[in-house]
Formats: structure tokens, sequence, C-alpha cells
């Protein structure tokens, strides 16, 4: 397949804006290291040529963006997506979040995105550049010298189990699509599952306490894009600024969960961008492999209309004591 | 801030025997925002009633309590006390400490305890109520049956009789439906078109009544006392009131090689055609498919011989707005295709037939002018093998059958089979089945007679395979209770085919937010207690559509659904639940999940314009409610991730202050 | 022992049509249940937000049952179809999070079955009582 | 300046802990650390930043102010505080230390916030030079020297030992008490370790970075520039940058309805919040770009404008990597200061 570089992707989009297609598009814009990708829209080829930039950091998903840019005007916005991606796209046209003939779609193919915590884990702080060959990413330090490592080994944890390369929404798609894939994404729920209850209330106990409560988790979901949080809301009687507690800090992110159980396309944002490393997708991850093995295989997003399984039922569904004892042998 | 008043009941000794009643008004006096605390013996009688309504007047009191029986017993009472003394009826929220309380606890420590508890919650909901007002809609006193046979005939006579307009919608040309094709009823063998027919009369002349024939509903707004319904009539080239149904054209007609569907295609009619003698309304009508003056514009000939001029080739499909304030259901049934059960070969051979063709054979009207004959060759059958359950509980063969049970299979089986004998002695009829399930007035009798009286052979057993072999027919099929295979030759095979809801039923049920079960028959909105109702209010069930049925259960559902249309017009004005679901429009994404979960199609979005900030407007799909639908269960506002659905009177507020209230 | 000394906080949420009155029921025919257990009513069990839940455990409950109509006997036809989805994924995460299971339960009972309300609420108290307090979804706030 | 060779840094611990709680950095998961209370066998972490600042120790995200309690009618206060004993915080880099000035200037001055002034005075900072910056380094930007930093105990690290230079009377103080676990040394190590991080610093990606272009009385200047469109274009809004920020310091005063009767507790917030000082006529910034601007207008105009000219940035490099969308302070100072433009 040819490597389909970030040149490809500004003549795409530079022959869009001028005949008139869009007006504007969503890309991602280089930063000051290798690593902090912005995204961004740009009006023109030039501040493409300028700043545009397709690599191995390029893991921001522009879906949710399109709720507010859509309403602003009557013009076409383009925006570039990648196979995981399409799928919060299409699970937001299916919620009316916008208006899909506002927007052109160009799929994009993805061979997984870096982890550049995963490379600071490996190598420490000081990175002066990452720069990737083959199935190789090559990391210049400023104390050790050049190093390199498999890119396998420091792709995001949602790339290294990545559950789709196909693009199930585009209006053009530049290069090959993919398959959907069989992932492992379900052993780490399981491994919990298999835990004894304190265990994994231990386990829980210590990640949830890192939180802050930045929001960054649920501000970057595609599938939280509510007016208002009820976690905002003072008169939803849940409002709350900070976890002043273990509780809240539960609380918060159960609720979160449940809020977005059967909407969560698992796109692993929410793990990527926590700042204390709580690895939130596992609880996304358990109500997406519950509402499986309950109700049958159901992929959010995968088809635009579909109706999510808690806005659905079958006079036969398992009880919720059948549902608990489950896991138990 | 509310100002409160508590009263606690003793209930005579129900109460008071288990729970210190001066006790709890006392701890209750100092729950936030209570201003009176009361006890008092009888709290529901008339001088307890007085006491309340004299301390809502002194103290100003915004809210009650009153801690007595089951809100199921007397909330209503409490809410019209309130109401008399000038509050809103639903500031009142009862502590139920009799039933989950004084009845149940015998520590009177423990009893009180609990009873302080439940007054506590029930202050802390009364703190965050609200004056609640019922909403009123008025009723257009109209009523619309979809669908003109039986079922709907019989509703619309109800109803007309009490003295409301209705109005028919058919889609046939003449109303009578599927009754109008049978020759003899179960299980008395009367005619049936003799017990139809004057009713099809009655209707027709029946002030109150309109018949849209040839017709149907194309779009549905609105809700229950305030249906607007646009139906289409198709054009029958005929002026319907001109036309007197002489018949003359349908006679003349050079068209002659139209399959008659009346009869089931056994014998053709003319492109102009009434579809039998006694149709309502008596009006002939074009096919245009067949009819060669509007294919190529050549003939003519109908226009020629009618006397009336009531031939009109230009007639276009009529677009008809009408407001009701009740809509009924009606759609009936039919038969299933056979196409696909290859191993009946019923495809193959003209001498398998349905029971509904068996019926057209033995009418007297029918094709055969009532001479059971081979439809292949015309000759008498001798040997007559009839099939029940084909295509009904079918759970294995879900993709060409029906897992339920058709219902009136073994009744018409063993009606023909009688009839058979009765007429033709020397036939010889056997009968396969899987169980004979005959539960109905005289149904049982009904069927030993055709066993035991006619001689009609019963074999518990499936059919497996039927092939024509030379003229005659053979029959493979196994006897479960002799536990052999059985080989036998027919001459004729009548299939009791499984019946299925009419194919305009669902898109009928989506016009209507009615809901459907997967065999697309309408569900009920309680299939116990409310079974003519759909879950939609306002539209009613009448008939085959909710599920098989026949005549008399029939008949006895659309007197029913009538007496609930009845009711319904009866009144002026539609006073609503006021405890409906609301949505915060400034909250709301659109998102459709409480649409999704709504089991009465209550919500429905718009695309509004909001201001945002810095002078800019901003266009949001937002919920609404119609809280004349709504029946407040609540169900959206869990689905709602926002947050913006709340039930009022049931608000998550005041569910959030009981459980504070509880467990502190 | 201590564990009998502890009497659990046990909050039911009932529907009006069928738990409710299946508990008034209960009390008509003097079935006795632990006055721990405390009843608010909803018009349907599909009204109950985890949220709900939750909040009685931040509030200080070591137990919470939801009770409404048998599936299929829904006063609004579906609700409780809807409750059984919700409470079946809420549970199983309150599992996964590692909350006690015997702490949530969903029950149908009918209009009725008094003697089944008044049962169900004894082998719950029971199984909560067993269990202690409530200590992995506490709010300490709320006891002081 | 006193010396504990690396093999007694534990026991330098268990002696100051045993005498005030002790806080130091230790490694969480992968290359991340966070100020943990010390606990007898803890290990001290290298890793350069801690994912929060130690900001917390003195300004905690949630901290209870009183409480109400109430029976039957009446309402009883109850002052609750307890922030009074003496603790340690060992390993705080210089950028962090530099923090406190930042926040002393906002909570020590008229009127002085009592809960913040009584944990600056029961607190000893002991700090730590920065053997490796990272990439995302730039405190020279704002005049801070990570080879020098401030603090009540500046300590080298090297590679057999800890060289401690008190700095303040507390420190000496301190230090005084820590005499069986160090020895006297000459410093010259540390002197060695403090040029090697000079010339490090120079080479950092960011060295050359300036902030000239801000400060005191700017605003006009920047207020309405038309970069803020476009730099706040994808920012979500979350409190990411906020809350990992050794400086921020604003927070919200909110009342928790316990058992009988109502805590009143801060807690952190954000200008990046939408909810961000509601008042009943809205939040006075309405869009992002509005929440946004605010955020680095204060760190870059209106702090120094208020303070003599001081930076609210500290150049700690948290907001950079830890931004969901990559997006921080160094982007803005390069796109409003024209370095971006060219």
């Amino acid at each position: 397949m040819q490597k389909i570089n970030r040149e490809v992707l500004i003549n795409k989009a530079n022959e869009l804006l001028s005949n008139g297609t869009i007006n504007r598009v969503f890309g991602w814009e280089k930063g000051d290291f290798s690593y902090d990708v912005t995204p961004t829209i740009y009006f023109t080829a030039d501040q493409m040529n300028k700043k545009f930039i397709f690599d191995d950091f390029c893991g921001a998903n522009f879906s949710k963006y399109l709720v507010a840019e859509t309403k602003k005007d009557q013009n076409k916005v383009g925006v570039f997506l990648k196979p995981c991606d399409t799928y919060s796209f299409n699970q937001l046209l299916t919620e009316h979040r916008f208006d899909k003939e506002k927007v052109y779609a160009i799929g994009v193919p993805c061979d997984g995105m870096v982890d550049e915590k995963k490379i600071k884990a490996f190598f420490g702080e000081g990175i002066s550049s990452i720069t990737s060959e083959g199935d190789e990413i090559i990391v210049d330090t400023l104390y050790d010298g050049v190093k390199k490592v498999k890119k396998a080994d420091v792709l995001q944890e949602r790339c290294q189990n990545c559950k789709s390369k196909k693009h199930v929404y585009y209006d053009e798609l530049i290069g090959e699509d993919g398959e959907v894939l069989d992932s492992n994404r379900f052993d780490e729920v399981e491994k919990l599952e298999k835990m004894t209850a304190d265990e994994r209330f231990a386990f829980w106990q210590n990640e949830l306490s890192k939180c802050i409560r930045c929001n960054a988790c649920r501000d970057v979901c595609p599938a939280c894009t509510c007016e208002k949080c009820v976690f905002n809301n003072p008169n939803s009687g849940v409002e709350n600024k900070s976890p002043a507690n273990e509780f809240e800090e539960k609380m918060f992110h159960i609720i979160r969960a449940f809020h977005v159980a059967g909407r969560c396309t698992d796109c692993g944002e929410c793990s990527r961008v926590c700042p204390q490393g709580i690895p939130l997708h596992l609880l996304n991850r358990k109500f997406i492999k519950d509402i499986n093995s309950f109700y049958g295989n159901y992929q959010a997003g995968e088809q635009e209309g579909s109706r999510a399984p808690l806005t659905n039922y079958t006079k036969e569904d398992l009880e919720p004591s059948e549902a608990v004892n489950k896991g138990d042998n | 801030m509310q100002r409160i008043g508590v009263f606690v009941c003793w209930c005579g000794s129900n109460i008071a025997g288990t729970v210190d009643v001066k006790a709890v008004a006392e701890a209750l006096k100092n729950e936030p925002g209570v201003v009176h605390s009361a006890n008092y013996q009888y709290m529901c009688s008339q001088a307890g009633q007085e006491l309340i309504k004299d301390a809502i007047k002194e103290h100003k009191l915004t809210g009650i309590v009153v801690c007595s029986c089951s809100p199921r017993m007397h909330e209503g009472t409490f809410r019209k006390t309130a109401e008399a003394a000038g509050l809103n009826p639903y500031m009142v929220e009862i502590a139920n400490i009799r039933e989950q309380c004084s009845w149940i606890h015998k520590d009177i420590a423990e009893g009180t305890e609990k009873a302080i508890v439940l007054g506590r919650t029930a202050i802390a909901k009364v703190n965050l109520n609200a004056p609640l007002m019922a909403g009123e809609s008025p009723v257009t006193k109209r009523a619309l049956v979809i669908g003109g046979g039986i079922a709907g005939i019989q509703t619309a006579l109800d109803i007309a009789d009490a003295g409301f307009e209705v109005d028919i919608v058919e889609t046939k040309p003449t109303i009578g439906g599927k009754m109008a094709q049978l020759d003899k009823t179960f299980p008395t063998l009367d005619c049936a078109a003799c017990i139809l027919t004057p009713k099809m009369v009655d209707v027709a002349q029946h002030e109150k009544i309109k018949i849209y024939s040839y017709s149907e509903v194309v779009d549905v707004r609105g809700f229950v006392g305030n249906f607007e319904v646009t139906i289409k009539k198709r054009a029958r080239f005929v002026k319907e009131d001109i036309c007197t149904g002489c018949g003359l054209c349908t006679e003349k007609c050079p068209q002659k090689k139209v399959p008659n569907e009346f009869n089931l295609g056994m014998d053709n009619r003319r492109a102009i055609y009434i579809p039998f003698a006694q149709a309502v309304p008596k009006v002939a009508t074009i096919d245009p498919n067949y009819c060669t003056m509007l294919k190529t514009g050549k003939c003519g000939v109908c226009a020629k011989v009618c006397t009336a001029n009531a031939i009109d080739y230009t007639q276009k499909d009529e677009f008809i707005d009408q407001k009701y304030g009740a809509i009924v259901a009606a759609t009936g049934f039919n038969p299933i295709s056979m196409e696909k059960f290859d191993e009946f070969a019923y495809s193959q051979s003209k001498d398998v037939i349905t029971s509904l063709e068996f019926e057209r054979l033995m009418n007297a009207a029918g094709p055969t002018a009532g001479k059971l004959v081979r439809p292949s060759d015309g000759k008498h059958p001798q040997k007559i093998v009839f099939v029940q359950c084909v295509g009904s509980r079918c759970a294995a063969c879900a993709e060409k059958g029906k897992e339920y049970c058709s219902k009136i299979c073994c009744m018409y089986t063993a009606k023909h089979a009688m009839l058979t004998r009765d007429k033709y002695p020397d036939t010889d009829v056997t009968v396969f089945y899987i169980d004979v399930r005959t539960p109905g007035k005289n149904f049982d009798e009904f069927y030993r007679r055709a066993a035991e009286e006619y001689g009609v052979h019963y074999i518990k057993g499936m059919v497996g395979k039927i092939s024509p072999e030379g003229d005659k027919l053979m029959v493979r099929a196994s006897d479960l209770l002799a536990n052999k295979q059985i080989n036998m030759e027919a001459d004729l095979v009548v299939l009791a085919a499984a019946i299925e809801p009419d194919k305009s039923a669902r898109p009928l049920a989506t016009m209507l937010t009615a809901s459907m079960d997967t065999n697309d028959f309408f569900t009920e909105a309680h299939p116990k207690l409310r079974p003519v109702e759909s879950p939609t209010a306002g539209v009613f069930l009448s008939g085959c559509c909710q599920g098989p049925k026949d005549i008399p259960e029939t008949v006895s559902q659309a007197g029913a659904a009538a007496a609930k249309v009845i009711g319904l017009l009866a009144k002026d004005k539609l006073k609503g639940n006021p405890c409906v679901a609301h949505s915060d429009e400034m909250m709301c994404n659109g998102c459709s999940s409480c649409e999704k979960v709504c089991p009465y199609g209550a919500i429905t979005y718009e695309d509004k314009e909001f201001r945002g900030p810095n002078r800019t407007t901003l266009i949001r799909r937002i919920a609404k409610v119609n809280e004349a639908i709504c029946q407040g269960c609540g169900c959206c506002t869990v689905a709602c991730p926002s947050g913006a659905m709340d039930l009022k009177g049931f608000a998550s507020k005041q569910i959030m202050a009981e459980v504070d209230a509880i467990c502190k | 022992m201590q564990v009998n000394e502890f009497k659990p906080k046990i909050v039911a949420f009932c529907c009006n049509w069928c738990s409710y009155a299946g508990a008034d029921l209960a009390g008509s025919n003097r079935l006795a249940y632990p006055a721990e257990v405390k009843v608010i009513r909803v018009p349907c069990s599909c009204r109950v937000n985890p949220m709900f839940i939750l909040r009685a455990f931040q509030r200080g409950a070591d137990g919470v049952i939801i009770c409404g109509c048998h599936p299929g006997d829904c006063h609004y036809t579906s609700g409780n179809y809807y409750t059984r989805r919700r409470m079946a994924l809420l549970f199983s995460m309150l599992d996964y999070l590692g909350i006690e299971k015997g702490r949530t339960r969903v029950e149908w009972v009918s209009a009725a079955e008094g003697a089944k309300f008044a049962q169900t609420m004894n082998d719950f108290v029971q199984t909560v009582t067993a269990l202690g307090e409530n200590k992995r979804l506490e709010d300490l706030r709320c006891k002081k | 300046m006193r010396k504990c060779l690396l093999q007694n840094q534990n026991k330098l611990f268990d002696q100051i802990s045993s005498f005030a709680s002790l806080y130091i950095p230790v490694e969480t998961t992968g290359g991340n650390a966070s100020f943990k209370k010390y606990e007898q066998g803890m290990v001290m972490s290298d890793v350069l930043k801690t994912d929060r600042s130690p900001k917390d120790l003195f300004f905690p995200q949630t901290e209870n102010l009183m409480e109400f309690k109430t029976s039957g009618k009446n309402i009883e206060v109850i002052d609750n505080r307890k922030e009074s004993e003496d603790f340690v915080v060992f390993g705080v880099r210089g950028c962090d230390v530099k923090s406190f000035e930042v926040l002393d200037r906002v909570f020590l001055v008229e009127p002085v916030d009592t809960y913040y002034a009584t944990r600056r005075e029961h607190g000893i900072i002991v700090s730590m030079a920065c053997g490796r910056p990272a990439e995302t380094c730039f405190c020279q930007t704002f005049g801070i020297d990570a080879s020098a930093p401030e603090g009540d105990i500046v300590c080298y690290k090297t590679e057999d030992a800890l060289y401690l230079d008190a700095k303040t009377e507390k420190g000496k103080n301190l230090l005084s008490k820590l005499a069986d676990v160090t020895e006297e040394s000459d410093g010259k190590e540390a002197l060695k370790q403090k040029e090697q991080i000079k010339t490090v610093l120079a080479k950092l990606p960011l060295a050359n970075l300036k902030a000239d272009s801000f400060g005191k009385d700017k605003t006009k200047e920047f207020f309405d520039a038309p970069e803020w469109q476009i730099l706040s274009k994808s920012c979500l809004g979350c409190g990411t940058c906020t809350f990992v920020c050794p400086t921020c310091q604003c927070y919200d005063i909110k009342d928790f309805k316990t058992k009988d009767g109502v805590q009143r507790f801060r807690c952190w917030d954000s200008c990046m919040y939408s909810e961000f000082t509601k008042m009943s006529a809205g939040q006075p910034r309405l869009t992002q770009l509005e929440r946004f601007r605010q955020r680095f207008m204060h760190k870059l105009v209106y702090y120094p404008t208020n303070n003599d000219g001081l930076f609210s940035c500290v150049g700690c490099g948290r907001c950079i990597s830890k931004c969901p969308i990559s997006m921080n302070i160094v982007k803005v100072m390069k796109a409003l200061g024209g370095i971006d433009n060219e």
C-alpha cells in the first residue's frame, strides 16, 4: 500500500477548498516537539503547507468539534477521519448532533498512533526528536543519544487493541479501506473480572483516587456532547467541581461511564488524555463487554441510526441478578 | 421556603396502636419548612378534613404532609381537601405510616422511629413540590375507524348509535372484509352474508357514518382528542354519488380476463367491476391496471353504456383532511402466502388450495356457484385432506410461518369437513392436526359432531409432503397416535394457512406511533386490563389487528373498543395527568434517547433558534413532550444523559431529597 | 455477636402500580419485615436513575432494592424492561468496582404478592446485615 | 553545606518524619510520580516533574473551611481547621519553588488567606536542583535557575550523595536536627553539578523562549489579538492545565449538606470551565475563546501588571505534556509574540 503522506492530504484539501466543496477543514497542526500535535482548523492550503502534519501523533479525533462547528454557518466543513474516528462520527449522526450535509468527510488510513508517554516511560524525559522508520521508532534523547524502539511497543493502548481499520463513514476515502479486526481489547477487563471483589476494589480505589476532576476525559469524549453535563449543573443535585472524597470520584466515573454506555465507540480518548494516567477505558469496555455478552454484539457507531442497547430491550433479557453472577464460577 | 403543615392520623388504633402519633407529630415539627403539626383520630373523616382545611387557611400553608394510610387509599381524598381550602392538590404528600409501618411493626419504639423517618421523607419531598396544573385539551367529537371489515363495521355502528360521527376508511372498493368472503360460520352454521350484509346496509344508511371506500390513511398528526388525519381517496374513475350500481358496465366491459380477487383469483371479472352483489357502497370501480381506456385511451365502452353518466376517466386521487377525537385500528388479517411451502405443492397443483379458497368454492355466490369441484379438472373430489396449522405454531420455520396459533383454523376446518360431508356424503374427509383447540362456547361440541356424527377422520400428525401424482395428490404424513407413517391419495388438499396482520398495519402503526409486537400485531396498552386500547392515548384496537380472533370475539372486542371511544368522545375536554415529563430545552441535546424509550410516542423534536453568546443565534434540535400523550412513567428521564428530561411530581431532586431523608 | 447489633439502612424503590401495592398488601396482611426498609414510591421502576442508587449509598444506605411489576406486566408496558437492562449493567459495573453485589437487588413484585414483598425484604435485610456496613460507597461527610 | 550519602537517604527521611510529616516524590506508574506522605521504606523518585505540583500541599484541591450543625431550628458554627502541624516537602524543583512566590502574592496579602498562611508557616521546602531538565522545561524564560533553586534548603543530588544547603532560618533549624545522618561538606560536588546543569539548560529546545513582549500593562496590546481565535479553536474547556499548574490559584467555595448540617469547603476551580465565576446573570466569559484568553492573559499580563512584573508562569512545562490537545502557554507566547508567524 502506498504510504499516505501529508502532501496527499494537503492536495486533497486544497482541491476541495478551491472547488468550493468546503471552506475550511479540520486537520492536525505540528507543535514544538515531535509529539505535541494540536487539532486545528485550516482555511487555506497555504496555512496547511506551513503547519499541517500527518504522522504517528495525530491521535486527536475531530468528530466532536463538528457539533459546534457545523452550527456556525451554512458552509461545508472538511474533516480528516481515521477509521476509529468514523465510529464516533456515525454515533454523533445517530444522535442528531450535527447535519452530515454540512460535513465533507475524508477518510484517511491509520496504522496506529504512538503514545509519547510510553516513549518517555522507556527513555525518560528529555526527548529531542521522534521519527519513524518502517516498524521502528527512532528517538533522539537529550542525555542518552539515539535510541530505537519497535513501534508496536509504544503504540497507544487503543491502537495496540485496534478494533477496526475500516471506515464506517466517509464522503471520500484516501488510500484503501481496512477490515474490522479481532482485538484483545477485553483481556484487561477479564483480568479484573477474575480478581476477587476486594482486589478489584483496591485496584479501582487506587486508580480513581488519582483523579483530579479536570474533566479532560469527559470533555474530549465524543459521546459526551451534552449541552450541560449533570456534573456541571447546580440543579442536577450531583454537581461537583472537584472530588471531595473517594465517593465522589467513583460517582463521577460510574455515572459518566453509564451515560455513555451503549454509545461509547471505545475510541480510547478518555485514557489517552487523562493527565493522571487512569485507565478509564476499562470502565467503558466493561459496559461494552457486558452489553455484548448480555444482549448480543453491538458496536456503537458502526451503523448510523442503530438503536443503542440501553434504549432497547427484549422480553427475554437476563435479570440483574444473573448479570452480576455471570462472572462467577 | 414552603410553609408545611403535618397531619398525623391515628387511624383509630390502626396506627396509634404501634406508633406514638403524638411523638411523631412533635418530632416532625422541627423539620425544615414545617410550621404546623397536628394529630387526629381519623384524618380522612369529615372532621379530620375540616381540621386540615382550617390549618391551611390559618397557617397559610403552602404544602401539607399527611401521615396516614397508603396514598393508594386516600391521596385523592386529601388532594381534594387541599383543593377545597385553596391549595394546589399536588402540594400534598402522604407518608404511609399504616400499611408500611404500623401494621407490620409490633414494637412501638421501632414503629414510631420509622414513622418519623417516613414523615421526614414526605416533608423533604413536599419542600420541593411545585403546584401542578393538569392541562386541558378539547375533544373533536368524531371517530375514525380504519378498516371496514366486521370489526370496523361493528365499532362504527356502536359509536354512531351513541350519537357520534364516524368515518370508516377502507382500502377495498367495498366494506365487508374477510367475513364477506366466508360461506357459513361456526359453530352455528348460519350463512356469513345473511348476518353481515344487513349490518353493511346499516352502515351505509346510518346518518352518522361516512364511508371512505377505496381509500387509505396517509398521514396522522396530533394526539388524543385532536388527531388530524389525511385520507387518500383513490380515483375509481366512477362518480360515486352518481353511479347507481346497476352493473351494466360490468357486463359490457370487453376486458374479461381480470383475476377476481374476491374469489381469490379462481375466476375472472371485468376491468370495471363491483366486487360482489351486496357491496357497500354499491358502486363500480375501474381497475386502472387492466382498463384499456385508461391504458391506451381506446375503448370507452363503459362510459357509453352508463345511463347515469357516472364514468369519469379523468378522475384523480383526492386528499381529504379531517379531524378526529379518536382512532380505531381495525385493519384485520390475511392468510399468509403459501408460496414458500413447497412441501405442500401449493404452487405446483391447482388442487392444493387454502381454506379461504375452499370457502369461496363452497359459497353459492362463489366461482362454482357453490359446487365443490376440483379447480384443475372440475371433477367432484372423492377424497379430501385438510391440513391444519400450515405456518401456525411454527417456531422452527419462522422465515415462512408464524410462531403463534392462528386460533380460528381448528374450528373452520371442522366446519369445512362437516359441510363437505353434509353436502357430499360420498366424500371421504381426513383432517391432519397437531392439536384440536376448541375453547369457545359450543366449539368442542361442534368439533365432536364433525368427528363423531359426520364421520370426519381426524388424524393427529403432521403432513410431511404432498406431491402431485397423475391427477391425484399423494399425501405423506405421520400418525402420531398409531405411531406409523401414512401414504394417502387425495383429490383435493385444503391448507389451513396461518393468518397474519394486514400489510397496511405496520405503516399505520408508525403513523399512529402505536407500538407493535414482532409479528406486527398491535400491542395493547395493557394485555389484561386494557386490551382494546393501544398504548398511544386515543388509539383503540378492534379485531384481528390485535391478534387472531373469530367472529364473535371480534364483534365483542369491536363493541368494547367502541365503548372506549364513546367514553372519550363524551367528554368535552380531556384533563391530563399533570405528573408528566418535561424537557428543559436549554439542556436538551436532541439526541433522541428519550424518544426511543417512550412507550407512547409522546416525544417529538423541533429545531429551535436560540440566542448564542455574543449576539449569535444558533439552531438546536430539542425534545418536546406532548403532555396530553405522556403518561408519566419517567423512563425518558433516565435515558436522558444530560438530565434535561425530568418528571413533574417525581422530579429527580425530589426523589434525591427523599433518599437523603431516609438515609439520614 | 456484633453483627446482630448492626441495623442496615435499606432504601426500596417501588413502582406505584405493582410493588407499592404489594407492599401495602403485605401491610394489610400484617406480614412483618424489618423497619430498616423504607419505601420510596416512584411511578415506574424505570424512573429509578442510577444516580439515585449511588446517592442512597453516599447518604448512608447499606442496601438498595428496586421493585417493579413483573416483566410483561408493566403498567406502562415496557418500563421495567428498561429497568432490567439498566440495572443489569449498573450492578455488573458496581461488582466490577468491587462493591459487594449483595447490596443491590431488583425484584419483581406484583400487587398481589404481599407475601413475596415481605419475604423479599426479610431476605434482603438479612443479606445486607451479613455484609455489614457499607464502606465502599460511603461518604463520611454524610455521617456527621 | 551538609552531605548525606545516598545509602543514608532513608535514614534522613526517617529522621525527618520522626518530628514532622514528610512529603517526597514517589514513582507511581511508568515515568510518573507524585508527592506522597513518607512512610518507612519509600523510595524517592528521580522523575523530573510530579504529575501534580507540590502546590497541593499548601493549597489542597479541596479544603474544609468550616461546618454548620443544625439541631431543631438552631445552627452552630464549628471551626474545624487542623492545618497547623509542621511538615517538610522534599525534592521540590526550582520552578515549583518559585510558584510559591506567585501564590504568596495572592494569598498572603490582605485579606490574608489564613488557611494558606498557616500551611506556609508550618511547611519547610527542601528544593532539588534539576539534574536532567526535560525538553518541555522553560523556567529560564521567567528567570528561574533550575541549577540553583530557592527554598528553605537547597539540595543537589549526585551519584552517591545529597548535598543540602540551608538558605533560611527554617532550613537551618531543620538541618541542625539532621546532624546524625549528615556530615559537613565543602560542596564542591554540588557546585560541579550546578555547572553541569547550566550547560544542559542552555541546550534545551525552549531555552531561547522570551517573555519580554509580555508583562505589565500590555493588556491593550494583546486583548484583541486575532490569534486568540485560532489558538482557542480546539480547546476542550477541560481543567487539566489549571489543575496541573503550580501557580493557578482560583477556587470556589461550596456547601455540602451533611447529615445534620452543612460543610463549607473550597475546591479548585478553573477559568477554563464554562461554570467559572458563574453569577446570577451567567458567567462573564461566554465563549471558550474568552475563557482561554483569560488564562493566558492572566499568566502573562494581568498578574504581572498587579505584581511588579512578576509572571505567574514558572515554566514547569506540565501543561505542555498534559494538555489533551497539546495547546499550551509556549504556543500561545510564540503565536502572540510573533515567533510563530514569520
